[in-house]
Formats: C-alpha cells, sequence, structure tokens
C-alpha cells in the first residue's frame, strides 16, 4: 500500500477540479448532493491512509518516491514523496478529521449559494494538506505551505460580500506571507548549501558535517519564522482570531487541526536540523530549539490569558487552539525529550479541536449565526449531543483524566519537568501549567455560558438540535477525543505511538517512553479541576460574579479584552508604515519627476520649436522652390519641343537625317576615297 | 540602215532616253499632282499614275516582273486600297496643301534640306563614279526565269517571311478596321448609323 | 505569212520615213504606231460585232429574230447605235467629279485595249519583239486590275448611290475572281513553263491534240479560267454590279453618250480578249486544228475562230442562266472556284513533276 | 553638246526628286491618307534606288562572254512593294479608326500626345 | 435520287442562325458533307448543262417574231370582239347615205367633249354637215356609240391608229365616212362567222 502513497492526494485535488470546473453544472443537476463528491474525495483517501498506517506499524521501513521535476543550476528539483511513522499518523488523522469536517459542512453549508465552491477549495485544502505531509523535499513543502495559505485566504474570505471577512483573509494571508517569507528565504539558504533538497540528504550531509550546524541552524531558524507566522504563533498570531468570520467547518479543518498543525509538523519534520543546532549560538545566545520554545511559551500564556475575556465563542476557541499551539511548540522546543510528545499533543488536538469548533458551529447553526456568550444560555436542554460531544472537547483540552488530552498535555508537562530538572530551566514547566489552569477557566466558562443556566434571549428559546449529518460527526470526533489518549500511555503497549515514533528517528533509538511521573501528573489534573471549579463557580453556581476577578485584576483584563493591543500596535507600526512610505513615494513622483517631464515639455514647445520652426522655413523650403523653379524651367523649355503635330515630328526626322547622311558621306570622300573634292 | 548618231546617242540609247524621259516625266508630273491636288481623291489617282510611271521606269531598267507585280499589286490593289479608304473618308475633306498651312514652311525646309544635303553628294559621287551608264552583261536568261530562281534559291527565307509578314499585317488590318463596329454598339450607342450621320460639317468642326 | 505582213507594214512605213524625211530611228515607232492604229481599228469592229452577235444570239434563243429593221439582217444595228451614242448628249451629274467622271471609262477602255498588246496574233515567235513579252500573262492580269480602276472612278464620279454601290461590288466581284483567273493560268504557265503566250501557243502547235485543253489535268483549270473569265467581264451569272433589276446600270448609270458607248465598247472588247486569252492558253492560239499552217492569216483566222467561240459560249451561258446574288457569287468564288484553282495548281504541279 | 545615255544619274535624279516630293506631301499634307500618299512615293523613290543600282550598279569586272545575273536589287524593290502594301494595309485601318474616335482626318487633330 | 430531291436545299454560305434559331422546330439543316458536296457539285453541272441544251435547242427552232409591218395575214391579229379601236360612221347600205340624224346626242354625253358636229335640216333631212372627233382626246369609252338612237357611230377594231401629227389625229367626216365603208365589207362578215361558230361550239357541248 506504501507505494500507492501518490494517489493519497490526488483524490482531493481531483474532486476539488470536477467542482471547479464542473460545480455549476452538477448544482444544477444535482443540488446539495454535490457536496458527496468531496466528502468521497476525502472518504476515499482514508482507507489509503490507514492501509499505509498499518504498513508502518508493522514494521515496514519508510518509503519515498521522486519524479525529476525541473533542472535548475544543475539541481534537479523533484517531485518527492515519503512516507515514515510521523507522516503516516499526520495522513490518518488528517484524512479522519477531513472527512468528519467534510459530513459536517454538507450539513453546515446547507443553502448558501457558493455551495459547491466552497466544497471545491475544502478538497483543495485537504489535497495540499496531504501533499505538505507527504513532501520528501523542501520544494514540495513549500508548494504545498504555499498552497495551504491560498486556501486558507479562499476559505476565509469565503463569503466575500462581506467586508470584514474580506479584510480578515487579505490579513490571514499577509500576516503568513510574511511567515512564508523566512521560510523561502531558509529553502533558498538550503538549496545552495544542502547537497539535495531532500530532508535524508540533508539530514545526512550535517550527520556527516558536510553542511556546516551553524548554517542548519540558522536555515532551521528561518524555516521556523515560516512555521510562526503559518502557526499563529507569538508575534504572528493576530490573524487567527480574525480568520473566524470564514464559516465554521473551515475554521474547524484549517485554524483547528490542519493548517496550523503544519507548523508544528515542519518543525517536528526538521528537528534533526534543530538538534544538530544545539550547540550553536544563532539567536541572542539561544540555539534554534530554546528559541522555538521560548515564543512556544510565551505564545501559550497570552493566548490563554486572552482567551479567558472573549465574548465570541469562536474567538475563544481560536485563542485556546493558538495556546496549545504554543504548547507543541514547547514540547518540540524541549529537545529530543519533548518531540514525541508535542506531535502526540498535535494529533490529539486536532481531534478535541475539531470536536469543538463543529460544536460551536452546530450550536451557531442553531442560534441562526448567533456567536455571543451572552445571548445564548441553556442550550443544554435544546441540544443534548451538542452539549455532550462538547463537553467531552472540553474536558479532554483541559486535560481531564480519561479524555485524550491528559496524556498528550501531560506529556509535554513532563517533558518540560525533566528539563527543568536536568537543566534548571523551570520557567517552561511553571508557565506551561498555569496555561492549564487557564485553559480549564476559560473552557469552562464557555462551556458553562452556553449550555447550562437558562435561554437570555428568544433566539436561544427557539434553538434546536442540528440534524444528524451534523450530529454524527461530532460524535465520532467525541469518540476519538476520549479514547485517542490512550495510545499514547504507558500502559497500552508501552506507549505505542511512542515506540512508533521514536522507531522513525535513529536519534531516538535510545530513548524509551518516559515513565508515568504520578506528581507532575496529579498536579497538572488538578490545576485543570481547579480551574474548571472557578468556572462553575462563576458561571454556574453564580457563587460570586466575575465582575469582581475583573475589578482585582483589572490590568490583566484590560489587556485581556484589548488582545495585548497587538491590533493596535501593528496597525500603527507596520500598517502605518507602509501607507506612509506609499504616500511619501506617490508625492516623490508626482512632484520630481512629472514636474522634470513637464519643465521638458514646455521648454520645447516654446524655446526650440520657435528656432526649428525659423531653420525650417527659410532654409529647406527655400532649397526645394528653388529646385521646383528650375526644374519647372527646364520642363518647360523641353515641352515646347513636343507639339502634338505628327508631320513635325517628320519634319525633324528629315533635317535630322539628312545632316547626318551629309556628315557622313563626306567624311567617307575625305578620307575613304582621298578624292580631291571639287572645291 | 543609215542610223546616224545623233547627239552622240545611238537609236536605241535615243529610244531609250525618249522611253526615260516620258515615264519620268509622268512619274514626276503625277507626284506633283499628288501634292498638290485639292482634294484628296484626286491626290489619289495621281498617285496611281505615278505608280504607272515608276513601273515604267522599272520597265526601262529591264525588271519586267517588277514592272508587272507593280501594277498588279501597286497599282492594281494598294491604289485601289487606299482610293476606297479615301472614299469612305471623302466627307471629312481635309483642306487644299497650300490653304494657311502650318506645316509648309516645315515641309519645305525638310524636303529643301534632303535635296540640298542628297543631290549635291550623289552627284559628287557620281562624278567621282564617272557617270556609270553601262550594265553589266548578262546572261540569256529572262528576267522573269531569274527572279523566280532567284527567290525560291538565295532569298527563300526572305520570300517566306514576307508571306507571314503579309498575313500579319492583313490580320491586324482587319482586326483594327472592324472594332469599329462592334465599339460602335456597344461603347458609342448615340453614334448609331454610322461614322457619316454625326461628322461635323466644315464650319462645326473647331477652329 | 504573217512575218511578211509585220515585214510589210515596216517597209510601208519606211517608205512614208524616207519620202517626209523622218529620221530613220523613228522607223520602228512608226511601225508599232502603224501595229496600234491596225490594232485599234481590229476592235472597234470586234466589238461592234461582238454587240450585234449578242442581241441576234440572245433573239434566237428566246426564239425571236433580234435586230431585224437596220440593214439587211439588222446588221448595221451596232454601228448606228454607236452613231446614236455619238450623237447624244453627254451629261455629267451636278457637282460630280468631272475628272473622275471621266477618267472611268478611259480606263476601262485604255486597260482593256492594253491587253491586246500580249496577244500573240498569227506571229512566227522571232518577228516583233514587242509582241513576244515575257511576262505577256503577268502584263495581261496587271491591265485588268487597271481596268478596275476606272469602274471604281466611274462608281465615285457620278455621284450617285446606285452606281457607288454597284462600283463597290464590281471591284468586289473582279478582286475576288481575279484569284482563280490567275491561279488557272499559273496552271498553264506550270504546264508552259513560260509567261510569255506566243511562247506557249509554240507549245501547241502539234494538232489539235496538242492543245492544253486536252490534258487532262489541265481540264479542270480551263473550266475555272471560263468561269472566271465570264466573271472577270461582268457577264450575266456574275454581272451584279450593272443588274438592272437592283442596281438600275450599275456604275455606268450616271453615263450617256459616247463615254456610256466607251464602257459598252471596253465590256465586249475585254470578253473578246478573254476569249483571246482563253484561245491562246488552252485552245492553241493560232494553231490550226489539222496541225502546221501555211495559208497566210490562216493563223489570226483560228485565233479568231476560237476567241468567237468563247464569246458565244459567254453569251449561250448569259441567256441561260439567272444572275447569282451577291453573297452566292462571293461564296462561289471564295469557297468554290479558288480552293478547285489551288488544287488545280496542286494537281498540276504533281502531275508535271512525275509524269 | 552630246547627251549622256540614260545611267544611274538619271534614275537617281528622279528618285531623290520623287522622295523629296513624298517627304513634302508627308509633312504638309493636311489629310492623313495625303500622309500615306507621301509615304508611298518615298516607297516608290526608293524602290527605283534599288533597281537603278542593280542594273547599273556592281562595275564587276566580267569574263567575256559570261553574264552576270544580278537581281538582288530587284528583288528587295519587290519585297519593298510587298512592305508597302502591308504599311498601306495598317496605316489605311489607323487612319479609319483615328477616324471614327476623333471624327477628324488631320493629323494635327490627333495631337493629344503633347507635353 | 428522290430522296436527295427533299431535302433542304443546300446553301454554300456559312451557318449563320436567324432570329428564330432554336425558336421554332425547324427540321435541322444537313450538314453538307463531302460526299453531298461533290454530288450537289456534279448535279449543279449537270443542270447547267441540261438548261444550255434546252436554250441551243431553242436556238434552232422556229422564230416566232412576226416581223410587224409586213404581217402575214393571220386571224389571230384580230383583236376580239368589241375592241374599241378607231371611230367609223356607218353608211345605210340601201340609202347610201350616213345613218346619222345629227341629234348631237353623242356631242352631249361624251365626258371629253372631243365630238363636234354642224348639224343641218330638219325632220327627215336632218343630216350632219361637219363631224369631228378628236381621237387624241378621247378616252374610248363607248358612251357615243351607245347613246346613238341611230347607231350610226361604231368603234372598228382597228388599232393602227398612229399618226405623225396630233392635229390628224382629228377625225373628218369623210374619214369616218371611208372607215365606215371599210367596216362594212370586212368586218360584218367576220362577225357573222364569228357568231356562228360561237353557236356551233355552244351546241356542240
Amino acid at each position: 500500500m506504501k507505494e500507492l502513497v501518490w494517489i493519497i492526494p490526488l483524490f482531493p485535488f481531483a474532486a476539488c477540479a470536477v467542482l471547479m470546473f464542473f460545480g455549476a453544472g452538477l448544482k444544477r443537476r444535482m443540488g446539495e448532493g454535490v457536496a458527496w463528491i468531496a466528502v468521497v474525495g476525502i472518504a476515499a483517501t482514508l482507507p489509503f491512509s490507514l492501509g499505509v498506517l498499518t504498513e508502518l506499524v508493522l514494521g515496514a521501513p519508510s518509503y519515498s518516491c521522486a519524479a525529476p521535476w525541473a533542472v535548475l543550476a544543475g539541481r534537479t528539483l523533484e517531485v518527492g514523496f515519503q512516507v515514515d511513522a510521523l507522516s503516516a499518523v499526520m495522513l490518518v488523522m488528517v484524512s479522519i478529521v477531513a472527512t468528519c469536517i467534510m459530513v459536517f459542512s454538507a450539513g453546515y453549508m446547507h443553502g448558501d449559494d457558493g455551495y459547491q465552491r466552497f466544497f471545491a477549495y475544502m478538497s483543495l485544502f485537504c489535497g495540499s494538506m496531504f501533499l505538505l505531509v507527504l513532501a520528501s523535499n523542501f520544494l514540495v513543502l513549500y508548494v504545498a505551505w504555499e498552497l495551504v495559505g491560498l486556501c486558507s485566504y479562499l476559505l476565509i474570505g469565503f463569503w466575500f460580500y462581506k467586508p470584514e471577512a474580506a479584510r480578515a483573509a487579505t490579513k490571514a494571508f499577509v500576516v503568513t506571507r510574511i511567515g512564508d517569507l523566512f521560510f523561502a528565504i531558509g529553502v533558498f539558504l538550503l538549496f545552495i548549501y544542502a547537497p539535495g533538497l531532500r530532508f535524508e540528504e540533508t539530514f545526512a550531509a550535517i550527520r556527516t558535517g558536510t553542511m556546516s550546524a551553524s548554517i542548519a541552524g540558522i536555515a532551521a531558524l528561518l524555516l521556523f519564522g515560516g512555521a510562526v507566522g503559518k502557526s499563529a504563533q507569538f508575534p504572528l498570531h493576530v490573524w487567527l482570531p480574525d480568520a473566524m468570520e470564514g464559516p465554521t467547518p473551515v475554521s474547524a479543518l484549517i485554524h483547528a487541526a490542519t493548517m496550523v498543525a503544519a507548523g508544528v509538523y515542519m518543525v517536528a519534520r526538521l528537528s534533526p536540523m534543530y538538534w544538530a543546532s544545539l550547540d550553536q549560538a544563532i539567536v541572542f545566545g539561544l540555539p534554534a530549539l530554546s528559541v522555538v520554545a521560548c515564543i512556544g511559551l510565551i505564545t501559550a500564556l497570552m493566548a490563554a490569558l486572552i482567551g479567558v475575556t472573549q465574548n465570541d465563542i469562536k474567538r475563544v476557541l481560536a485563542y485556546s487552539t493558538i495556546s496549545q499551539l504554543g504548547y507543541m511548540m514547547v514540547g518540540l522546543g524541549m529537545g529530543l525529550a519533548g518531540f514525541v510528545a508535542g506531535v502526540f499533543h498535535l494529533i490529539t488536538h486536532a481531534f478535541f479541536k475539531a470536536l469543538l469548533f463543529l460544536g460551536s458551529g452546530s450550536v451557531m447553526h442553531a442560534m441562526q449565526e448567533e456567536l455571543d456568550m451572552g445571548k445564548m444560555g441553556g442550550l443544554g436542554r435544546k441540544m443534548p449531543v451538542t452539549q455532550w460531544t462538547f463537553w467531552a472537547g472540553t474536558l479532554a483540552l483541559a486535560g481531564i483524566f480519561p479524555f485524550a488530552g491528559f496524556f498528550s498535555k501531560d506529556e509535554i508537562i513532563l517533558a518540560t519537568w525533566h528539563v527543568g530538572q536536568a537543566e534548571g530551566r523551570w520557567v517552561f514547566f511553571v508557565g506551561l501549567e498555569i496555561g492549564v489552569f487557564l485553559t480549564a477557566l476559560y473552557m469552562g466558562r464557555l462551556c458553562f455560558n452556553v449550555f447550562s443556566g437558562s435561554p437570555r434571549t428568544e433566539v436561544a428559546e427557539h434553538a434546536h438540535e442540528s440534524p444528524a449529518v451534523m450530529l454524527w460527526p461530532l460524535r465520532i470526533l467525541a469518540v476519538f477525543a476520549v479514547f485517542l489518549g490512550w495510545i499514547g500511555s504507558p500502559w497500552v503497549m508501552s506507549n505505542l505511538f511512542h515506540r512508533f515514533l521514536a522507531g522513525m528517528r535513529p536519534e531516538l533509538e535510545g530513548t524509551h517512553a518516559v515513565g508515568f511521573n504520578w506528581t507532575v501528573a496529579g498536579a497538572s489534573t488538578a490545576l485543570a479541576a481547579g480551574g474548571l471549579l472557578l468556572a462553575a463557580a462563576m458561571y454556574y453556581w453564580r457563587v460570586f460574579s466575575p465582575e469582581v476577578l475583573k475589578k482585582v485584576l483589572w490590568p490583566l483584563y484590560a489587556a485581556s479584552k484589548r488582545k495585548f493591543w497587538f491590533d493596535e500596535l501593528y496597525g500603527y507600526t507596520v500598517v502605518a508604515g507602509t501607507v506612509l512610505l506609499s504616500k511619501l513615494m506617490a508625492a516623490f513622483d508626482v512632484l520630481v519627476i512629472d514636474g522634470i517631464v513637464n519643465a521638458i515639455g514646455w521648454g520645447t514647445r516654446v524655446l526650440v520649436a520657435q528656432l526649428i520652426r525659423w531653420f525650417d522655413l527659410i532654409v529647406i523650403d527655400g532649397a526645394i522652390n528653388v529646385m521646383a523653379f528650375l526644374t519647372g524651367l527646364v520642363g518647360e523649355a523641353g515641352a515646347r519641343l513636343q507639339s502634338g503635330k505628327v508631320q513635325d515630328y517628320v519634319a525633324g526626322l528629315a533635317i535630322f537625317a539628312a545632316t547626318i547622311a551629309a556628315a557622313a558621306v563626306l567624311a567617307a570622300l575625305w578620307w575613304r576615297l582621298g578624292t580631291p573634292l571639287p572645291w | 540602215m543609215n542610223l546616224v548618231q545623233y547627239y552622240g546617242l545611238t537609236a536605241e540609247q535615243w529610244l531609250e532616253y525618249v522611253g526615260f524621259l516620258g515615264t519620268a516625266g509622268v512619274a514626276l508630273v503625277s507626284g506633283l499632282g499628288v501634292l498638290f491636288a485639292r482634294r484628296v481623291l484626286h491626290a489619289a489617282v495621281w498617285l496611281l499614275f505615278c505608280l504607272l510611271g515608276v513601273a515604267g521606269l522599272f520597265a526601262l531598267m529591264g525588271a519586267h516582273v517588277l514592272f508587272g507585280v507593280q501594277i498588279l499589286v501597286y497599282a492594281g490593289a494598294i491604289a485601289v486600297m487606299i482610293i476606297f479608304a479615301v472614299l469612305l473618308l471623302e466627307r471629312a475633306t481635309g483642306r487644299g496643301i497650300l490653304s494657311g498651312n502650318r506645316h509648309l514652311f516645315a515641309g519645305v525646309v525638310s524636303a529643301g534640306a534632303f535635296v540640298v544635303v542628297m543631290a549635291p553628294t550623289l552627284g559628287v559621287a557620281l562624278w567621282a563614279a564617272g557617270w556609270p551608264s553601262q550594265t553589266a552583261p548578262t546572261t540569256g536568261q529572262t528576267n522573269v526565269a531569274l527572279i523566280g530562281r532567284l527567290f525560291l534559291t538565295r532569298h527563300l527565307l526572305a520570300f517566306e517571311l514576307m508571306s507571314v509578314v503579309l498575313l500579319v499585317a492583313m490580320i491586324g488590318a482587319i482586326v483594327l478596321a472592324r472594332a469599329e463596329r462592334r465599339s460602335d454598339a456597344e461603347e458609342a450607342p448615340e453614334a448609331q448609323g454610322g461614322g457619316a450621320a454625326h461628322v461635323p460639317t466644315e464650319e462645326a468642326r473647331p477652329s | 505569212m504573217i512575218a511578211d505582213w509585220a515585214e510589210r507594214i515596216r517597209a510601208f512605213s519606211e517608205g512614208l520615213c524616207t519620202r517626209f524625211g523622218i529620221p530613220g530611228l523613228l522607223v520602228d515607232v512608226l511601225a508599232w504606231i502603224f501595229g496600234a492604229i491596225f490594232v485599234l481599228l481590229l476592235i472597234t469592229v470586234v466589238a461592234l460585232a461582238a454587240i450585234y452577235l449578242e442581241r441576234k444570239v440572245s433573239g434566237y434563243i428566246q426564239s425571236r429574230l433580234g435586230p431585224m429593221r437596220v440593214g439587211p439582217i439588222g446588221l448595221f444595228q451596232t454601228p448606228m447605235d454607236a452613231l446614236k451614242l455619238l450623237e447624244k448628249e453627254d451629261i455629267v451629274p451636278r457637282d460630280a467629279d468631272r475628272f473622275l467622271h471621266l477618267l472611268g471609262p478611259v480606263l476601262l477602255v485604255s486597260a482593256t485595249v492594253m491587253m491586246f498588246a500580249v496577244i500573240p496574233w498569227d506571229v512566227r515567235a522571232n518577228v516583233g519583239r514587242w509582241l513576244d513579252w515575257e511576262i505577256g500573262l503577268l502584263y495581261l492580269v496587271a491591265v485588268s486590275g487597271i481596268g478596275m480602276l476606272g469602274i471604281v472612278c466611274g462608281g465615285w464620279g457620278s455621284n450617285n448611290k446606285w452606281s457607288l454601290l454597284g462600283a463597290l461590288r464590281g471591284v468586289a466581284q473582279l478582286i475576288s475572281y481575279e484569284i482563280p483567273l490567275v491561279l488557272a493560268a499559273m496552271c498553264v504557265v506550270l504546264q508552259a513553263e513560260t509567261l510569255s503566250l506566243s511562247q506557249m501557243v509554240e507549245q501547241q502547235q502539234a494538232g489539235i491534240w496538242a492543245w492544253f485543253l486536252w490534258r487532262p489535268w489541265l481540264m479542270l483549270p480551263a473550266i475555272l479560267l471560263l468561269i472566271a473569265g465570264i466573271a472577270e467581264v461582268n457577264r450575266t451569272p456574275f454581272d451584279i454590279p450593272e443588274a438592272e433589276s437592283e442596281l438600275v446600270a450599275g456604275f455606268h448609270t450616271e453615263y450617256s453618250g459616247m463615254k456610256f458607248g466607251l464602257f459598252f465598247l471596253a465590256e465586249y472588247t475585254h470578253l473578246f480578249v478573254v476569249g483571246l486569252l482563253f484561245a491562246v492558253l488552252f485552245l492553241g492560239g493560232w494553231a490550226s486544228p489539222l496541225g502546221g499552217s501555211n495559208l497566210p492569216f490562216e493563223g489570226l483566222v483560228w485565233l479568231n475562230l476560237k476567241a468567237w467561240i468563247f464569246v458565244l459560249i459567254a453569251m449561250w451561258v448569259r441567256w441561260t442562266l439567272p444572275r447569282l446574288r451577291v453573297d452566292q457569287l462571293m461564296a462561289m468564288c471564295w469557297k468554290l472556284l479558288i480552293p478547285a484553282s489551288f488544287a488545280a495548281l496542286v494537281i498540276v504541279g504533281v502531275v508535271l513533276m512525275y509524269a | 553638246m552630246s547627251l549622256p545615255p540614260v545611267g544611274l544619274a538619271h534614275y537617281l535624279a528622279v528618285a531623290v526628286l520623287l522622295f523629296a516630293m513624298g517627304l513634302f506631301a508627308v509633312v504638309t499634307r493636311r489629310h492623313a491618307i495625303g500622309v500615306l500618299l507621301g509615304i508611298e512615293l518615298m516607297l516608290n523613290a526608293a524602290s527605283i534606288n534599288l533597281v537603278a543600282f542593280n542594273r547599273f550598279g556592281p562595275l564587276v569586272t566580267v569574263k567575256p562572254g559570261a553574264g552576270v545575273d544580278m537581281a538582288d536589287g530587284q528583288i528587295f524593290a519587290l519585297m519593298v512593294i510587298a512592305l508597302a502594301a502591308c504599311e498601306a494595309a495598317v496605316g489605311l485601318a489607323i487612319i479609319l479608326r483615328l477616324y471614327q474616335t476623333l471624327a477628324t482626318v488631320e493629323p494635327d487633330d490627333a495631337d493629344r500626345m503633347r507635353w | 435520287m428522290r430522296e436527295m430531291r427533299e431535302t433542304r436545299g443546300f446553301v454554300l454560305g456559312p451557318y449563320n442562325p436567324s432570329p428564330t434559331t432554336g425558336l421554332v422546330d425547324v427540321p435541322p439543316r444537313r450538314r453538307l458533307t463531302v460526299w453531298n458536296a461533290l454530288w450537289l457539285i456534279a448535279e449543279g453541272a449537270w443542270t447547267i448543262l441540261v438548261g444550255h441544251w434546252v436554250t441551243l435547242r431553242n436556238f434552232w427552232r422556229k422564230k416566232v417574231t412576226d416581223q410587224y409591218p409586213h404581217r402575214q395575214a393571220r386571224r389571230n391579229w384580230l383583236p376580239g370582239p368589241g375592241y374599241r379601236g378607231d371611230f367609223a360612221l356607218i353608211t345605210d347600205w340601201k340609202t347610201w347615205e350616213l345613218r346619222c340624224i345629227a341629234c348631237l346626242q353623242c356631242q352631249n354625253v361624251c365626258p371629253s367633249g372631243c365630238i363636234h358636229i354642224t348639224p343641218e335640216g330638219r325632220g327627215r333631212e336632218r343630216h350632219p354637215v361637219e363631224f369631228y372627233i378628236d381621237a387624241g382626246l378621247c378616252q374610248y369609252c363607248w358612251l357615243c356609240v351607245e347613246v346613238c338612237p341611230a347607231s350610226a357611230i361604231t368603234m372598228t377594231p382597228d388599232y393602227e391608229t398612229a399618226v405623225d401629227t396630233p392635229r390628224k389625229l382629228i377625225r373628218d367626216i369623210d374619214y369616218l365616212r371611208t372607215r365606215g365603208l371599210e367596216f362594212d365589207d370586212v368586218q360584218r362578215p367576220l362577225e357573222a362567222q364569228q357568231t356562228a361558230e360561237a353557236e356551233h361550239e355552244d351546241k356542240g357541248e
């Protein structure tokens, strides 16, 4: 099945092509049935990816195939695919989540006039996501990277007639482009220095020392810049909350499970470069990997803080995604110990975050597109399935025991614990623990506000359960949210996931799953429960109103409410700067250049023209006129000869002939005969 | 016979002399007639007589075939043709030669120049050659036989080519002359009834 | 015998010269003049006789007597006509071209008379250079061309549509029929290998069967010459120029008096000359049917006899056949006679080459 | 006073005079056919010359008794006559066309080819 | 031979289409083949010869011309009955004088007024002294003969009335009397004979 791996991206691409070109026709004939083309396109990849996963799990070696695409400066650029443990896992995750989301959106997008366009973009996105996951060299990776960015732009701005959606789409695209810039520079650097663009060749080169570790480090860091943009890490995260303008399934698929995860996956894929450049001080004396960790930590804390004060459920989930990504970055940042944890958290987070987003989607559906928590309440009774699936996702996210989140998040915290013990840098452990508390807090707040209590508006009154086509994906994802954690737990075949992933990386060969540390687990579980209880107290049991906290922690609250003023910051600095710059340039263009040209124009018109006119009139015309006059004169004289009278001509002829004859005869007589002439 | 040498000429030569004067006189007089005849038809008839005169000269010079051909072809056919042409064009009578002719001067000058130039030169040449008047003795062949033989031996090519030229000329003349009828019908419908009908009379013609 | 006849004239002229002291060398000239006068007399007699005979024969053919009143059996009819014409007033139509009007008959008559110069009367070849001209036949044909011109001048000179039309038709007919005439004569020239008529006659001396007429290959030319000869003279089957029914009197409509007489004279003389030509070419000129000629004037008699036979035939034809239409006339000439004459010429050529 | 027998000079004189007359006719005649007549005259003058030179011209020494058959001049003259026929035919046709188109017969009127 | 005669005549001339060529169903003219042409020429020649033979034979035939002035009396010279020739006044053979009673009827009826009579006497002796008929003016309308009560005037079959001056055309009385006498001895018996023959023929049929 490994050899057929290249088919996987083909299915969604095909579906996209069909929908793109024949979509309108098909919509007229099949109506809403168009969605099933996309669903089939994705579902078809499921058996393949599962097949590949089982083969790899059963010990098959990783497989890669490549086709030469172009020759540039002596290097053959290839389109290559690679399948190893990491990509197999990602494949499965993406296909399962995408399938569920496709089914969900079939229902959700009901009645939308751009129906087939939506599914075309979704299929395109899934296809490019598979491409990204399967890429075996930097070129394909970069191509997929750009495609994914494009799809996110298209899907965010799906309802382009809404101005804020269009603005959000451009914002997302521009911000990710900044990240992609670093990514591209990294790729160019590697293209120059790396023997080949393929990952394995690069890692081998680094290992054998043909490529210097420092360059590897710099390249790694630049590529991480791309990941920061794409995964909405600390400086470039501003676009993700606004991306919520897109339809909810889009947010679920792209901004929860796949695209944002791509950055983390890329860092995971290139971890050998980070590990090799550990000893190189790249930025402020820090090696690339620690930079990753720091940014991860900052993002996690900041996002969690903002999430707590948001009213819009999708924005809360957006910030929660950002913070969880921060967690993954920290996990990867812990080096060999945190690599497996980071990846495992990526997989599990994809499932329950997708679940949460879809849940919020069904809530919105019920509430006629209403997102503000204040207007909701008591939906639990009206939407029981949505409620318990939402609660499953929340608990998984918070990291309560049986749920997936507990195992994956806990492993990251465990990794930070080990790092803290090993190197004494406890800041990561403390930060993450605070994050756990905040996460539990805002998720609890969200759940209690939406589902429990009494409905605050009549819209909430009339809310009703979503149709089955939306509920079944929720149920499936809920199941995964609950039981996925176990494959990474030490009790199941001593951490099956760890052994499977470690088998792929030679550096991980030696390490084995870290034992289950009860103290750390206990601490994080306690913090999570605390958060939940605080939320319940504030919003369920209404023991005390949140206003108290707002007054006490008012600076934190203000900062959180205004999202740490990042938008304003960027608005004034970057945006204002470019606008100012463009105005300057325009001004310069108008004043300086146009001015000069006009001046020259005026000059010629007035001064030079006069000069030329004078010269032309007098000198040239004069000469020509003289010539004309002369020829006229000659012509006149010549014409006089031709009187048109035939007989004049004959007379002329005769006279002329006579003279010639006479001359000839006399000459002949004078010379030839030598006769003495009579005279 | 007591044929006496009168003025240095034998009877034979006298006869020839008289004959020459007669025919030459006819030729020259009718030549003048061609020149000064007021009506072109008369000029054409004078031409006829001139041709007969020239034929006589040929006969005098022993070119009997030429004499016959001259009369048969020239006088008989060409003169008739010219007269026919004049008949067709008679109505558009050209004015006489002497009445206010702008080209009179040109004519006198050119003819005069010719004569002035040729006469003395020929005179000198002939004087130099001693007024040749004796003819080479000829074999017994008659002129007819000689011409016939020469035509079919030495000058065969000229003979054949001449037939071609005649044919071409004939065709050319027919095409040119015949065009009048067709073109009349096509081009100038109002010029029906042949050319004569609307030939401008003497006065009407623009001066 | 005739040799002395010519000699006798010469002797007579010499006598005259000596008597009147005319220089000797003009004797020849005098002889020629007398000869010419003799021929002219012969012509007038022949013409008158021909006219008379014409009217007699036409009458007899139409079972009527013909002129009987004037003279014993109308013998003096034609001379009287001539006299009548002489005294008739000679009218020239108003604003006609007097010069051409006069020139018409003059040219025609002179042409016809000039034809007699080359006819070999009963003479031995060696007598009279002026009688045996090497281009005899060519001269004959050439001169008949001049006659044509006379018709044109006559037609145009009389300033009348009919005469002009008659003249144009006449010329067209003459030009057309001249070709078969010449070609037929050429056949005889091929046979006789000379253009001079007297030498042709020389070759036909040996009795009646030596005449060219009896040579099978020369029969077709003979017929052609007969037909073309009649046409050349504008005689009835071909007399469209002065077809009474259409053109009043053709080109001599406006003529009266002696000019008309001249035309008439010319026509019959021309007929006689063609008869002579036919006799010379095919019936062996002055050769007697019995071969050899010893009687004085015998040659002359035979020649005239044969000529008169031709004339009679012409008259006979005139009063039997209807007149041809103009296009039939032309078509017959160009489509029948000329091809036939070409064929005849070729046949004679081939026969003479190989026979 | 002895008259020279009729020789080349006489004929040449006649020819020159005839040619001059022809030329004069061609140049002065007001009638197109008059011009044609002039041309005919000139041609005749030329042929007289030809025959005259043929008869008197060749002063070749001849063996006594043998004759010289020289008739080239006459043949040339024959050719001239034939050509004159062609020329006259075409000339007349042209004059006819001239008359039809310009309704005049005077060469002076056909002067559209002037400058 | 017969078949050839029926066919349309062969014309030597070219085939010139008439305005109605092809429009009317005219039997197509037979094209002239070589043999037809030869046969035609031969036939033409033969007809010419036959014609000449006819004229020749006719040449020897008895001529019909009757030399007018000295004609043989042949009956067919006489014009038919009722020929209006010269005038004649009939003399009564019994009294040997003119029947004319000068009643001037003829003079009055004559349209061209060419009869002039000077009458004399009255009653039975009335007789004309002068009787002029201007034959030049008369138009021979036979009115005078019809109107004459005494049938004295008649027109004789004599057509030889040519005279050399117009004056002689005015017939006076003596001339008319003599013509009348001639008319009687010549004409009457002939008329009698002719009427007898006519009756015989009528009886015959």
